[in-house]
C-alpha cells in the first residue's frame, strides 16, 4: 500500500501532522515540536525511497481519486520533482531540528500555530514539487504563500511590514500565474501538464500562448526573486525570526525556480521557449543583471542576514542563468545549484541565528574575534559556507559553479561568463570580510584588554541541538562536492528535458 | 467585427477590471486600498474565468433528465466554476492573512502609509 | 473604549434570524447534491450566523454559543474530516481520495455519492470555524489593551 | 517610480488585450476548451465531466461532482488555504491567555 | 609518444594525505606545544620519504596515477607522480622539512600567537601544493591551486596588523581573480576537446584550434597561472605580501605558491598547449615579451628597495620570470632549464629568506641599511646569504649557474638573441642589488652589535644546509635527488626525443 502510494504521500503526511497539531497540542505544546519531527523525518525516507524507486522503475504518475488525468488530478515524480522533494525535506528537517530552543527563545512565537504553518509550507512546497497538474500547483502554491507570510511576520518589529509587501507582491504574482492558467486553459482546454504539453505543439501562433507564457514567468519570477521582482525578499529574509528565514531563504525561492523550469520546459517546451520566443534569453540576461546587483548589494549591507538575503538574490541569479542557458550543462548547473545554495544558505542563516541569539544581535561591525573563541564550530560550518559561496574547492559551490561555466562556454555565451566568474569574486568579497572580522583580532580596539579577558574567550557554544545540523549542513557541502558525480550523473542527468 | 467585438467584450471589461486592481495594488500608498486593489485584480481574473465558460443557449451545469448529457453545448462548461470556487477561497484566505497583517502593523506603527511606515522602519534599523 | 449599551432592536431581530441562517446553512450544505451549494457556501452562511450573534451581542455573550478556542481545533476537524475520507479510501486499496473504494454500500456511484456529502460536511466544519475564528483573531488583534 | 508604474500597467493591458484577441468568442459552445477531443486528440475533461458526472457518483450537480471527487484533491488544498489563513490570524494576532482565564473566554 | 607504462600507485595520494591528516593532529594537540611541533616534523618528513620513493620509478617514466573520485562526468579527482610532478612535489617537500624546523625556531623566537593556526594552514598549504604537483588534469589541478590560493590567506595575515590584513585582502584579490581566470580557461579546454588529462606534448596537440580561440585561451590561462608566478603587471601582490613572518614568505617565495605558478606555466606550455602548437601560433612570443620585461624591470625595483624581505621579493619575480622566459623559448635545452631552475631558485630563496628571517629574530632588523657589520655577528647566517646571492647572480659553482646556463643555451637554441641578453643584463643586475648587502654585512662595522650572537640553531642549521645543498647542487646536479635526470626526464617526454 504504501509502495503504490509513495508519491503522494509527502505532502500529506505533512498535511495531517499539520492539521492535527492543534488538536493534539491542544493541552500541551511540547508535543507539537515532536509531530514536526516525526512528520519531517517520516517525509525525508520517503523521499530517499520515492528517490530510489524513481531511479529504478522511471517516472511514476500518481492519480488522485483514480482518475486518469485529464480528467482528475494527478501527482508526477520524476527524477526532477524527487530529487526537489528530497532536498527541501531533508533541509527542513535539518532546520527544524535547529529550531527547538530558538522558537521559544525568540520574541514570544506561539509553536502551536507556528509549527503547523511550518508543516503547511512544507506541504505546498511538496505539493508544488510533485504537483503535474496546472490549477493544483496553483493551489498549493497560495498554502505555501500564505504560510510564508504567516511565518516572516512574526519576527521583529519591522516583519508585518517586510510580509504585507511580500504579500501584495506575492499575490499579484500568483494571480498571474492563475492568469496565465486561465488563457492555457481557454485556448487548450486542459490543465494537465502532460496533456497540454501534448496539445500546445499545435497552438504555437497564438498570442494567448505567448502570453500565458509570459504571465507565468512573471508570476515565479516574483516567487523566485528574480532580478526586477526581487524587491520583497530582502526585509522578508532580514526580519523574520531564524527558523523562518533559514527555513524560507534555503526552500522558498527554490520552488519558485523549479515551477519556472518545470512549466518552461515541461510544459511549453524547450525549443519553443528557447529558440521561438528566447524567453530563457530574457531570464538569464535578468539573472546575470540579478548576480551582479544582490552582489554589490550584499556588499554594502552591515547586518548580516541582510547581507545573506542579497546574496541570495544573486544566487537565484545563478539558478535562473542555469535554466536560462537552456542547454544540459547549464540545467544541471542550475539544479546542482538549486542543492547547494539550499544547504549552504540553511548553513548559513543558522549560523546567523545563532548568532543572533548569543549575541542579540548579528551586526557584522559589531562581531569580533572572540565569537570564534566562544563558538569555534559554528564558525568553521560559517567559513565552510562562505567558501561553497565564493565557489572554493572542493566544495559543492565550485562544481555548480563549474558546470553553470561549462554552460555558458557551450552557448559562446561570454557575457555571462564573465558575470559568473566577476559574481564569485564579489562573493569572496562579503564574506571574506565577515571571516576576517570573526577570525581576527579588532585593529583599533578600545577596549581589548576587556575582549581578552579569560571569561570573555571561554567556549560558549551553541545548544548541541543547534549545533549539529550546522555541522551537518557544512560537512555535506564538502562531501556533495566530492560526490557530485554520483548525484550529477546518477540523478541529475536523467532530468534533462527532451529536446534540450 | 460587430460579431468579434460581441464575443470579447466581456473579457475587456475582465482586463479593464484587472488594470484597476493592479493599479491599486502597485500605486497607492495606503495599504487597505493596496488591498482593495488586490481584491478587484483577483475578483477580475474570476469574472475573466466564468465568462470563458459561458456558452450561448446552455443552462447551469445541474443534470437535468429533460436535456440529457449527450449534448455538451446544452450545459456550460463546469470546469472553470469549480476552478473559481477555489480561487475564491482563495482570495478570501489571502484577504484574510492581508488584514491580519494590516492589523499587526497597525498596532505597531500606528499608521498605514506606506511611505511613513518605510521612513519608521528605516528608523527602527539604524537603533 | 466605552461600550455603548446594546441596541434591543439589533440584538433581538439577530437573535432570530441566526438560526433561521444557520437552517439554510445547512440547506445549502446538504443540498449542494442537487442544486448550486456545497461545503463551501454552507460553511460561510454558518459562519455568518456566528458572527452576526458575535456582531451584535458581543465577545461574551456568543461564547457561549461558539467558545473561540475551540474554533482551530474545529476547522482541524473539518480538515480531517475530508483527509480522513481520503484516507479510508487509500486504506480500503484505492488511490487517495478514491471514494469508491469506501465501503458504504455496494454501488460504487453510490459510494462517491456518500463520500463527497462527507467531505461536503467537512468543509463546511472547517470553513464555518475558521472563518469564525479569523474574525475572533482580527477582532482581538484590532482591540487594544 | 511612478513612470515606471504606469508603464507596468501599460504594458499589462496592452498584454491582456492582445491575448484577448485570441480568445474564442465568449459563448461560443464549440471553441477548443468545450470539444469533446483537445487537439491532441486526448479527452477533454469538461466534457467527460458533463457525461458522466452524473453516472459516476449519482450527483446532479456537475460542480460539486467535479470539486469533490474529479478534482477533489485540489478541494482540500483549497481547505488547507484557509486553514493556514486561520493558523495565521491566530499566531499573529490572539493573545496568550493568562492562566486562570483559560476557562473563562 | 614514449613508452609510458602506466601503473596504479597510492603513493602520491598518502603523499597529498599526510599532512591533511596532520593538520587536524595539529590542531587537537595544540595545548601541547612540542607534540604539535612533533606533528609537523613528522609529516614532513614523512611526505619527503613518499615523494622520494616515487623518483626511481619516474626517471624509468613509470608513472604512478591513480584516480580518487570523478567530480564531473568524465573528469576525475586524479593524481599522477609523472616525472615533473614529482620534481616539483621533491622540491616542495623537501623544502618543507627545512622550514618546520626553521618555522619552530621562528615562531618560538618570537613567541608568536596562534601558533597552531600557523602550523594548521601550513600543513594544508602543503597538502595542495603537492596536489597541485601531482595533479593529472587540469580540474584536478584547478581544484588544489584553489585550496592553496585559500589555505595561504590565513598565512598572509598572520599578523594580524592593519598592514597584513591589507596585504591579505590583495592577495586574495589577485589569486581569486586568478583562479576564476584558470577555472574559465579550463572549462573552454574541456569544451573544446573533451578532455583534461595533462599530456607530455599538449591536449592540443591533435586538435585543431583557430588561432583566436587559441590566443584568447593562452592568454586566460596565463592571467591564471600568471598571478601566482607574478609576472608582471601581475606581481604586486608578492612584495605586499611580505607582512607575512618569514618562513612563510619563504615558504611563499620560494616554494609553494609561486613556485605553483610557475609550475603551471611550465604545465601548460607544455602539457596543454604543448610546444609544437605554441610555436606554430606564436604564442610564446608573449611569454618571451612579458617574462623579458619582467626579469629586468623587477631587478630594477629590486636596486631601489631597503627592506629586505622586499628586495627579496623582487628579486623572486626576475627570478620567477626566467622560468617563464625559459618555457617561452620552447627549445629543450630552455625548458630544462627552467624545470630545474624551479628547484634551484627555491634552494637558493630558501636561504635567503632565512637568513633575512633569522636576523629580524635575532636583531630585529629589516633594513639593508642597517646591515651594517651583522656578518660579523652572525657568520654563519650571512655566509650562507653570500651564498645564495652568488648563486642567484648565477656565478658557478652555485647551483644557479647550471640552471642559468641551460636557459641561455635554449635562447641560443631557439635563435633568441634578445632573451641571451636579457639573462646577461639581469645577472649583472642582480649582483648589483645582491652583492652590497654581503659587503656591508662583512666589511662594515655596525653599531649595536655588542653581546648579540648567532641565532638559535633552530633557524641557523636549516639555512646552512640549504646553502651547503645550493653548492652542492651547484657541483653536481644529480646529488641525491637526480633533479637533472628527472628534468631531462619531463624534456624528453614533451620533445619525444632531445637535442642539447
Amino acid at each position: 500500500m504504501i509502495s503504490s502510494n509513495s508519491a503522494a504521500l509527502t505532502p500529506l503526511i505533512l498535511l495531517f501532522m499539520a492539521v492535527s497539531i492543534p488538536i493534539v497540542a491542544l493541552k500541551k505544546k511540547q508535543i507539537a515540536f515532536f509531530m514536526v519531527m516525526i512528520a519531517t523525518s517520516i517525509s525525508v525516507i520517503i523521499s530517499f525511497y520515492n528517490i530510489f524507486r524513481v531511479l529504478k522503475v522511471g517516472t511514476i504518475h500518481y492519480h488522485f481519486g483514480g482518475w486518469i488525468p485529464p480528467i482528475g488530478i494527478e501527482y508526477v515524480l520524476d527524477p526532477l520533482s524527487s530529487f526537489m522533494c528530497l532536498v527541501i525535506n531533508v533541509i527542513a528537517l535539518l532546520v527544524l531540528i535547529h529550531s527547538k530552543k530558538i522558537v521559544e527563545m525568540e520574541s514570544k512565537i506561539k509553536s502551536v500555530p507556528y509549527y503547523a504553518l511550518v508543516l503547511l509550507m512544507l506541504c505546498g512546497f511538496n505539493g508544488i514539487i510533485l504537483a503535474g497538474d496546472l490549477f493544483n500547483l496553483y493551489v498549493f502554491l497560495e498554502i505555501c504563500s500564505l504560510s510564508m507570510y504567516g511565518l516572516i511576520s512574526v519576527g521583529e518589529k519591522q516583519a508585518p511590514v517586510a510580509a504585507f509587501r511580500y504579500l501584495i507582491i506575492g499575490a499579484v504574482g500568483s494571480s498571474f500565474y492563475l492568469l496565465g492558467v486561465g488563457f492555457l486553459y481557454i485556448t487548450t482546454g486542459s490543465l494537465n501538464m502532460v496533456d497540454v504539453r501534448s496539445i500546445i505543439p499545435h497552438l504555437y501562433n497564438e498570442p494567448t500562448i505567448i502570453v500565458a507564457i509570459s504571465l507565468m514567468v512573471i508570476g515565479f519570477g516574483i516567487k523566485m526573486a528574480v532580478f526586477p521582482f526581487h524587491g520583497w525578499l530582502p526585509d522578508a529574509y532580514t526580519y523574520a525570526p531564524t527558523t523562518s528565514s533559514a527555513l524560507i531563504a534555503p526552500t522558498g525561492t527554490k520552488i519558485g525556480a523549479y515551477a519556472m523550469l518545470r512549466i518552461l520546459f515541461f510544459v511549453f517546451g524547450v525549443n519553443y521557449v528557447s529558440k521561438t520566443l528566447h524567453i530563457t534569453d530574457i531570464l538569464a540576461w535578468l539573472s546575470a543583471i540579478g548576480i551582479i546587483y544582490g552582489s554589490i548589494m550584499a556588499i554594502s549591507q552591515k547586518e548580516m542576514k541582510r547581507m545573506l538575503a542579497y546574496s541570495s538574490v544573486s544566487q537565484i541569479g545563478y539558478i535562473g542563468l542555469g535554466i536560462g542557458l537552456c542547454n544540459p550543462m547549464g540545467l544541471i548547473g542550475a539544479v546542482l545549484h538549486v542543492m547547494n545554495h539550499a544547504i549552504m544558505k540553511a548553513c548559513l542563516f543558522l549560523v546567523a541565528g545563532n548568532y543572533r541569539v548569543k549575541l542579540g544581535h548579528s551586526n557584522i561591525f559589531k562581531l569580533s574575534d572572540n565569537i570564534r573563541k566562544k563558538k569555534p564550530w559554528t564558525t568553521a560550518a560559517f567559513t565552510v559556507g562562505a567558501l561553497s559561496m565564493v565557489g572554493i574547492p572542493p566544495t559543492v559551490g565550485f562544481f555548480s559553479k563549474w558546470y553553470l561555466v561549462l554552460g555558458t562556454i557551450k552557448n559562446s555565451s561570454w557575457v555571462f561568463l564573465a558575470v559568473l566568474l566577476i559574481s564569485s569574486l564579489l562573493n569572496a568579497i562579503y564574506f571574506f570580510r565577515v571571516l576576517e572580522k570573526v577570525y581576527l583580532k579588532p585593529i583599533r580596539s578600545t577596549n581589548l584588554e576587556e575582549l581578552n579577558m579569560p571569561e570573555n574567550n571561554k567556549k560558549d557554544e551553541v545548544s548541541s541541538s543547534a549545533l549539529i545540523p550546522v555541522l551537518i549542513l557544512a560537512i555535506a557541502l564538502i562531501v556533495l562536492g566530492l560526490l557530485n558525480t554520483i548525484i550529477v550523473k546518477g540523478i541529475i542527468e536523467k532530468m534533462i528535458p527532451a529536446g534540450m | 467585427m460587430i460579431d468579434f467585438f460581441l464575443g470579447h467584450y466581456g473579457y475587456w471589461f475582465a482586463i479593464l477590471l484587472m488594470c484597476l486592481g493592479l493599479y491599486g495594488a502597485i500605486m497607492k500608498k495606503n495599504l487597505i486600498k493596496k488591498l482593495i486593489g488586490i481584491a478587484i485584480f483577483q475578483t477580475s481574473i474570476i469574472i475573466f474565468f466564468v465568462a470563458s465558460s459561458s456558452k450561448w443557449g446552455a443552462t447551469v451545469p445541474i443534470f437535468d433528465e429533460k436535456i440529457g448529457v449527450a449534448n455538451t453545448a446544452k450545459y456550460i462548461n463546469p470546469l472553470p466554476h469549480t476552478l473559481m470556487l477555489t480561487a475564491i477561497v482563495v482570495g478570501v484566505a489571502t484577504m484574510g492573512v492581508a488584514f491580519a497583517l494590516v492589523i499587526s502593523i497597525f498596532q505597531k506603527y500606528k499608521t498605514l502609509d506606506e511611505s511613513v511606515l518605510l521612513k519608521r522602519m528605516k528608523k527602527d534599523n539604524d537603533i | 473604549m466605552e461600550r455603548k449599551k446594546d441596541n434591543p432592536i439589533v440584538s433581538l431581530v439577530s437573535r432570530t434570524v441566526s438560526p433561521f441562517i444557520m437552517l439554510f446553512a445547512l440547506y445549502v450544505i446538504f443540498h449542494g447534491h442537487y442544486s448550486p451549494g456545497g461545503g463551501f457556501q454552507g460553511g460561510t452562511m454558518l459562519a455568518a450566523a456566528f458572527i452576526l450573534i458575535r456582531l451584535s451581542l458581543g465577545m461574551e455573550i456568543s461564547q457561549l454559543q461558539f467558545k473561540s478556542s475551540w474554533a482551530t481545533p474545529l476547522g482541524s476537524a473539518g480538515v480531517l474530516i475530508y483527509f480522513g475520507t481520503g484516507l479510508i479510501a487509500l486504506l480500503f486499496g484505492g488511490n487517495f481520495l478514491d471514494y469508491g473504494f469506501i465501503p458504504f454500500s455496494k454501488a460504487v456511484a453510490e459510494n462517491r455519492s456518500i463520500g463527497i456529502l462527507c467531505i461536503e460536511i467537512g468543509v463546511a466544519i472547517a470553513v464555518m470555524a475558521i472563518m469564525v475564528s479569523i474574525y475572533d483573531d482580527l477582532l482581538e488583534g484590532s482591540s487594544d489593551d | 517610480m511612478k513612470v515606471v508604474n504606469y508603464l507596468i500597467m501599460i504594458v499589462f493591458c496592452a498584454l491582456m488585450i492582445y491575448a484577448s484577441l485570441g480568445l474564442p468568442s465568449r459563448g461560443d459552445a464549440y471553441a477548443d476548451l468545450n470539444k469533446e477531443k483537445s487537439l491532441s486528440q486526448t479527452p477533454n475533461a469538461a466534457s467527460y465531466y458533463i457525461h458522466n458526472a452524473k453516472k459516476d457518483a449519482e450527483t446532479e450537480n456537475m460542480v460539486t461532482v467535479i470539486l469533490a471527487d474529479y478534482r477533489g484533491y485540489d478541494t482540500l488544498g483549497e481547505e488547507t488555504v484557509i486553514f493556514t489563513a486561520g493558523l495565521v490570524c491566530f499566531l499573529l494576532l490572539r493573545k496568550e491567555k493568562k492562566k486562570n482565564g483559560k476557562k473563562k473566554r | 609518444m614514449n613508452i609510458q607504462s602506466f601503473y596504479t600507485s597510492f603513493v602520491p595520494l598518502y603523499a597529498v594525505l599526510v599532512s591533511l591528516i596532520a593538520a587536524p593532529l595539529i590542531i587537537l594537540s595544540s595545548k601541547k606545544r612540542n607534540l604539535r611541533e612533533f606533528w609537523t616534523i613528522a609529516a614532513s618528513l614523512i611526505k619527503f620519504g613518499l615523494v622520494v620513493s616515487l623518483v626511481p620509478n619516474a626517471l624509468l617514466n613509470k608513472i604512478a596515477e591513480l584516480s580518487i573520485v570523478e567530480i564531473s562526468p568524465g573528469i576525475e579527482l586524479a593524481l599522477k607522480a609523472d616525472p615533473f610532478g614529482v620534481f616539483f612535489a621533491l622540491v616542495a617537500s623537501g623544502l618543507w622539512i627545512f622550514t618546520s624546523f626553521y618555522s619552530i625556531g621562528y615562531v618560538r623566537g618570537l613567541k608568536d600567537h596562534k601558533q597552531t593556526r600557523y602550523f594548521f594552514y601550513f600543513a594544508i598549504c602543503l597538502s595542495s601544493t603537492i596536489g597541485v604537483a601531482f595533479a593529472a588534469n587540469l580540474l584536478t589541478f584547478v581544484v588544489f591551486y584553489e585550496i592553496l590560493t585559500i589555505a595561504t590567506y590565513p598565512l598572509v595575515i598572520h599578523k594580524e596588523d592593519e598592514k597584513s590584513i591589507k596585504a591579505g585582502r590583495k592577495y586574495l584579490a589577485y589569486t581569486l581573480t586568478a583562479g576564476s581566470l584558470l577555472i574559465a580557461a579550463t572549462a573552454v579546454t574541456y569544451q573544446i576537446t573533451n578532455n583534461l588529462d595533462f599530456k607530455a606534448g599538449g591536449i592540443f596537440e591533435n586538435i585543431v584550434l583557430s588561432p583566436n580561440m587559441a590566443w584568447i585561451l593562452f592568454l586566460l590561462f596565463l592571467g591564471g597561472v600568471g598571478v601566482k608566478a607574478s609576472i608582471m603587471p601581475l606581481h604586486s601582490w608578492l612584495p605586499t605580501a611580505m607582512a607575512a613572518p618569514t618562513p612563510v614568505s619563504a615558504l611563499l617565495h620560494a616554494v609553494a605558491v609561486v613556485k605553483s605558478g610557475v609550475f603551471g606555466v611550465v604545465r601548460v606550455v607544455c602539457f596543454v598547449f604543448g610546444p609544437k602548437l605554441m610555436y606554430e601560433l606564436g604564442l610564446n612570443n608573449i611569454l618571451i615579451v612579458f617574462a623579458g620585461f619582467t626579469i629586468i624591470v623587477a631587478s630594477l625595483m629590486a636596486l631601489k628597495q631597503d627592506n629586505l624581505k622586499r628586495r627579496l621579493a623582487y628579486s623572486t619575480i626576475s627570478h620567477l620570470s626566467y622560468i617563464v622566459l625559459g618555457a617561452g623559448l620552447l627549445s629543450s635545452a630552455a625548458i630544462l632549464g627552467a624545470i630545474m631552475h624551479i628547484a634551484f631558485h627555491a634552494v637558493m630563496k630558501i636561504t635567503l629568506f632565512f637568513c633575512a628571517g633569522a636576523i629580524y629574530v635575532n636583531l630585529h632588523k629589516e633594513n639593508i641599511s642597517e646591515l651594517n657589520g651583522v656578518g660579523k655577528v652572525m657568520p654563519w647566517t650571512m655566509g650562507a646569504f653570500a651564498v645564495g646571492s652568488i648563486g642567484l647572480t648565477g656565478i658557478p659553482p652555485v647551483n644557479g649557474f647550471v640552471s642559468k646556463w641551460y636557459i641561455g643555451l635554449g635562447a641560443l637554441q631557439a635563435n633568441n638573441l634578445i632573451a641571451l641578453i636579457i639573462l646577461i643584463i639581469s645577472g649583472l643586475l642582480n649582483a648589483a642589488y645582491f652583492f652590497p648587502i654581503v659587503h656591508r654585512a662583512f666589511f662594515r662595522t655596525g653599531e649595536g652589535l655588542e653581546g648579540k650572537k648567532e641565532a638559535s640553531p633552530f633557524v641557523v642549521v636549516p639555512l646552512v644546509i640549504t646553502a651547503i645543498l645550493a653548492v652542492l647542487l651547484g657541483i653536481c646536479p644529480d646529488f641525491l635527488f637526480d633533479f637533472y635526470h628527472l628534468a631531462l626526464r619531463v624534456v624528453t617526454n614533451v620533445f619525444g626525443g632531445i637535442s642539447l
